[in-house]
């Protein structure tokens, strides 16, 4: 698997910032449109600001190699490490990298499914914080032109 | 419909002077090719939980129930061919004749011949937007697919008007025209061949016309929404840069009571979910 | 049914009904299906009728015998076809292959109808991908088609073998009788210097279809 | 507003699977009709899960997240008869409110 570029790295380790939601809080939280609207990778920078995570292989980001159609992808998102409060999806290359952002209460496994659109052939980070500290995986998922182009 | 002459293929000496097939490399090709089939089938897999179809046959079945129309009347009472309102297994036997249309009908155009009769609507209001996302038909036909869930695809075409159809349906489906010179056969009568990274059903193979005609009405990921068989079909005759047929056309009918005939047998298993 | 192809299916069924030929479609079913194309296909226009729908002698000949015509029918097949090659005004087979491997990947252009049509300027290419692997980048290539990768060390770039290629490109009927490859050159899909640009993305060294990758 | 939500649970132990369907167009804002205008982002940005009036998931979406929303997620301490309520908000400040007791 392509080695994450450096640039995308800083994106990874200011990502979501440990205050970007309050582990627990029964309010739907206030929706972070900074963060959901960055397209750039300084405006996320701004809008989460976080420490630098470590790969980890205690991070499972699961996957297909090859999507057949950009639209729908699916991913299940693990993380082993004790007491993961947040998982959150980044595409690399759509217009806007973070896909979703995930809290998880104590109690509440961080083992989820769910399924993403992808501008086209790119890495997708799987960033997970836990005890404070944050931790990503990264897996590389072509998209191919899927159907019989007809 | 015998099969051998259909399968021999031709031995014509200029061609193969002049066309040699290469295997030599198609095999080394094949190994990466493999690998890619192999990656789409776990993504496939990995979406077979959780069907938005699902959502789709929840709100057919609301509409069945549901008094509407001029005539303010429920579908319940509506026959598909196992009597008013004997909905289960019914989709598995259809397209077949009606004595009371007079007609061989699939479907969508029995769905409607019960939303005129039963509750009054012109064909035009009946068939108004079939094509949208949500539409009338395209709820009511997933809503009934799915009461076929398991039963076995069973098209006969034996009576006389089925038997011509599917005659002609066969004709129409190894039938040559338009600027690529296309017909259905040009990409559905080839075992284990795949269209860029689809795979095509090769429908004169049971197990394969099996496999296709019973995952049908089906969501399809890359629109977001259920296509039912006659919109399949209205879109792969409009790749083979065809004119577009009309909706519930004799055409349409005829190619559904050959491809049924051909998946005799097959279990449903409704709305899938596809590309 | 248009044209020419009355006398020509007309002269089918005499050599069916003589026993002459066996094999191919069951006439009635030829005749009920052709009958049904005309009500189904109202909304079409006579122009498109005439170009989409109507079938010239070798798309009734390869309906009618399913691709498999008996020996004599082939014959005229090809030899008509052979017959129909245009090649470019500047007479060079071998065009520009950026632009062929342009055309190679292009599956739009040319959809009609009331759902979902083409604008009409909208390009057209052979979309080779469909059928054929050619560059090894391209993972979604299909395999109705015999792999082309590497298709300057599999055939050459001969004269003789450049005339083939472009010959098949411009009309495949003209080397295999009912090829399933369109006549892209024959139907006005492509035009000759296309069919050229085709003919170098497949057979230049400096194609992508020709590197390793 | 919008049409219900389909929610399946499985109970494992203590544990319960959750998956469920939601009906939202999802749309991006970058879509275009087939006669060429933009078609305006309109898509789910908040889902709350509660069970016994608590919070089990909480979780912000864009509109990367595919159309007909699928999602699946496990926590502990669930109990058959209990109800699982998830709820969604999106751009436009529609939202939508069903649930599904645990079998």
């Amino acid at each position: 698997m392509r080695r994450p570029r450096r640039e995308f790295l800083k994106l990874v380790s200011l990502i979501l910032a440990a205050e970007l939601v309050p582990a627990g809080s029964a309010l739907a939280e206030e929706w972070n449109k900074p963060a959901f609207a960055a397209k750039k990778l300084d405006d996320l920078y701004k809008a989460l600001g976080a420490n630098a995570p470590q790969q980890s292989d205690q991070v499972v980001l699961i996957g297909p190699e090859i999507a057949e159609n950009g639209a729908v992808v699916p991913l299940e998102l693990e993380s082993k490490l004790p007491n993961t409060e947040m998982l959150a999806i980044l595409i690399e290359k759509n217009p806007n990298p973070l896909a979703a952002v995930f809290t998880l209460p104590a109690g509440t496994l961080a083992d989820i499914q769910t399924r993403v659109k992808m501008a086209e052939t790119c890495n997708v980070y799987l960033l997970a914080k836990a005890g404070g500290k944050f931790y990503y995986a990264a897996k590389e998922i072509k998209v191919t032109l899927g159907g019989c182009g007809g | 419909m015998t099969t051998s002459n259909l399968r021999a293929p031709a031995r014509w000496l200029a061609a193969l002077a002049a066309g040699a097939l290469v295997c030599g490399a198609a095999a080394a090709v094949l190994a990466q090719d493999d690998r890619a089939a192999q990656e789409i089938q776990k993504y496939r897999q990995m979406l077979e939980e959780g069907n938005p179809a699902d959502l789709t046959e929840a709100r057919g079945e609301e509409l069945w129930k549901t008094p509407r129309g001029p005539k303010h009347a429920t579908l319940e009472h509506c026959d598909l061919g196992l009597g008013p309102g004997r909905l289960e297994g019914a989709y598995a036997k259809l397209p077949r004749y009606f004595a009371d249309t007079d007609k061989v009908q699939d479907v969508e155009s029995r769905l409607v011949t019960c939303m005129m009769a039963l509750q009054g609507y012109s064909y035009a209001d009946a068939i108004k937007n079939w094509y949208q996302s949500e539409s009338d038909i395209q709820l009511l036909v997933t809503y009934i697919a799915a009461q076929s869930k398991g039963a076995k695809i069973d098209v006969p075409a034996t009576q006389p008007r089925e038997a011509e159809l599917a005659a002609a349906g066969e004709s129409l489906f190894f039938r040559r025209s338009g600027p690529l010179d296309f017909s259905c056969a040009t990409c559905h009568s080839h075992a284990g061949r795949r269209v860029r990274l689809q795979e095509v059903a090769d429908f004169l193979l049971p197990e394969d016309a099996r496999a296709a005609m019973t995952k049908w009405p089906a969501y399809r990921v890359s629109q977001g929404e259920v296509w039912t068989m006659e919109r399949r079909l209205i879109d792969c005759i409009r790749q083979m840069r065809w004119p577009e047929p009309q909706y519930q056309s004799e055409a349409l009918i005829a190619l559904q009571v050959f491809l049924q005939k051909q998946a005799n047998g097959g279990v449903m298993d409704a709305p899938g979910m596809k590309r | 049914m248009m044209r020419g192809t009355r006398p020509f299916i007309a002269g089918l069924l005499a050599l069916i009904a003589a026993g002459a030929l066996a094999g191919g479609g069951n006439d009635a079913a030829v005749k009920s299906a052709e009958e049904i194309m005309r009500k189904s296909f109202v909304d079409a226009t006579p122009e498109e009728w005439k170009a989409r729908l109507a079938q010239d002698q070798t798309q009734a000949a390869c309906s009618y015998y399913r691709n498999e015509p008996p020996p004599d029918m082939a014959v005229r097949i090809v030899s008509e076809a052979q017959a129909s090659i245009r090649y470019p005004a500047d007479g060079k087979l071998l065009g520009d292959w950026k632009n062929g491997a342009t055309l190679a990947a292009i599956s739009t252009g040319g959809h009609i109808g009331r759902i979902q049509p083409d604008p009409p300027d909208r390009p057209r290419g052979g979309n080779c991908y469909a059928c054929h692997a050619l560059a090894p980048q391209e993972v979604a290539a299909g395999t109705l088609g015999p792999s082309l990768t590497n298709y300057l060390k599999l055939r050459g770039n001969s004269r003789g073998t450049v005339k083939a290629v472009y010959d098949k490109i411009y009309n495949a009927q003209a080397q295999y009788p009912c090829s399933l490859m369109p006549r892209f050159g024959h139907n006005g899909w492509l035009t000759p210097e296309q069919v050229a640009d085709l003919v170098a993305f497949l057979l230049d060294a400096a194609s992508p279809v020709n590197r390793e990758q | 507003m919008g049409n219900p939500m389909k929610i399946r649970t499985k109970l494992d132990g203590d544990v319960v699977l959750v998956r469920v369907l939601m009906s939202h167009v999802m749309e991006t804002g970058l879509r275009k009709t087939p006669e060429g205008e933009l078609i305006p982002a309109y898509f789910i940005q908040t889902v709350n899960v509660t069970y016994k009036d608590r919070t089990v998931l909480s979780a912000q979406w864009g509109p990367a997240i595919s159309r007909n929303p699928y999602m699946s997620f496990k926590f502990r301490g669930a109990a058959r008869g209990e109800k699982v309520k998830i709820s969604w908000v999106d751009s436009k400040g529609d939202s939508r409110t069903d649930e599904a007791t645990i079998e």
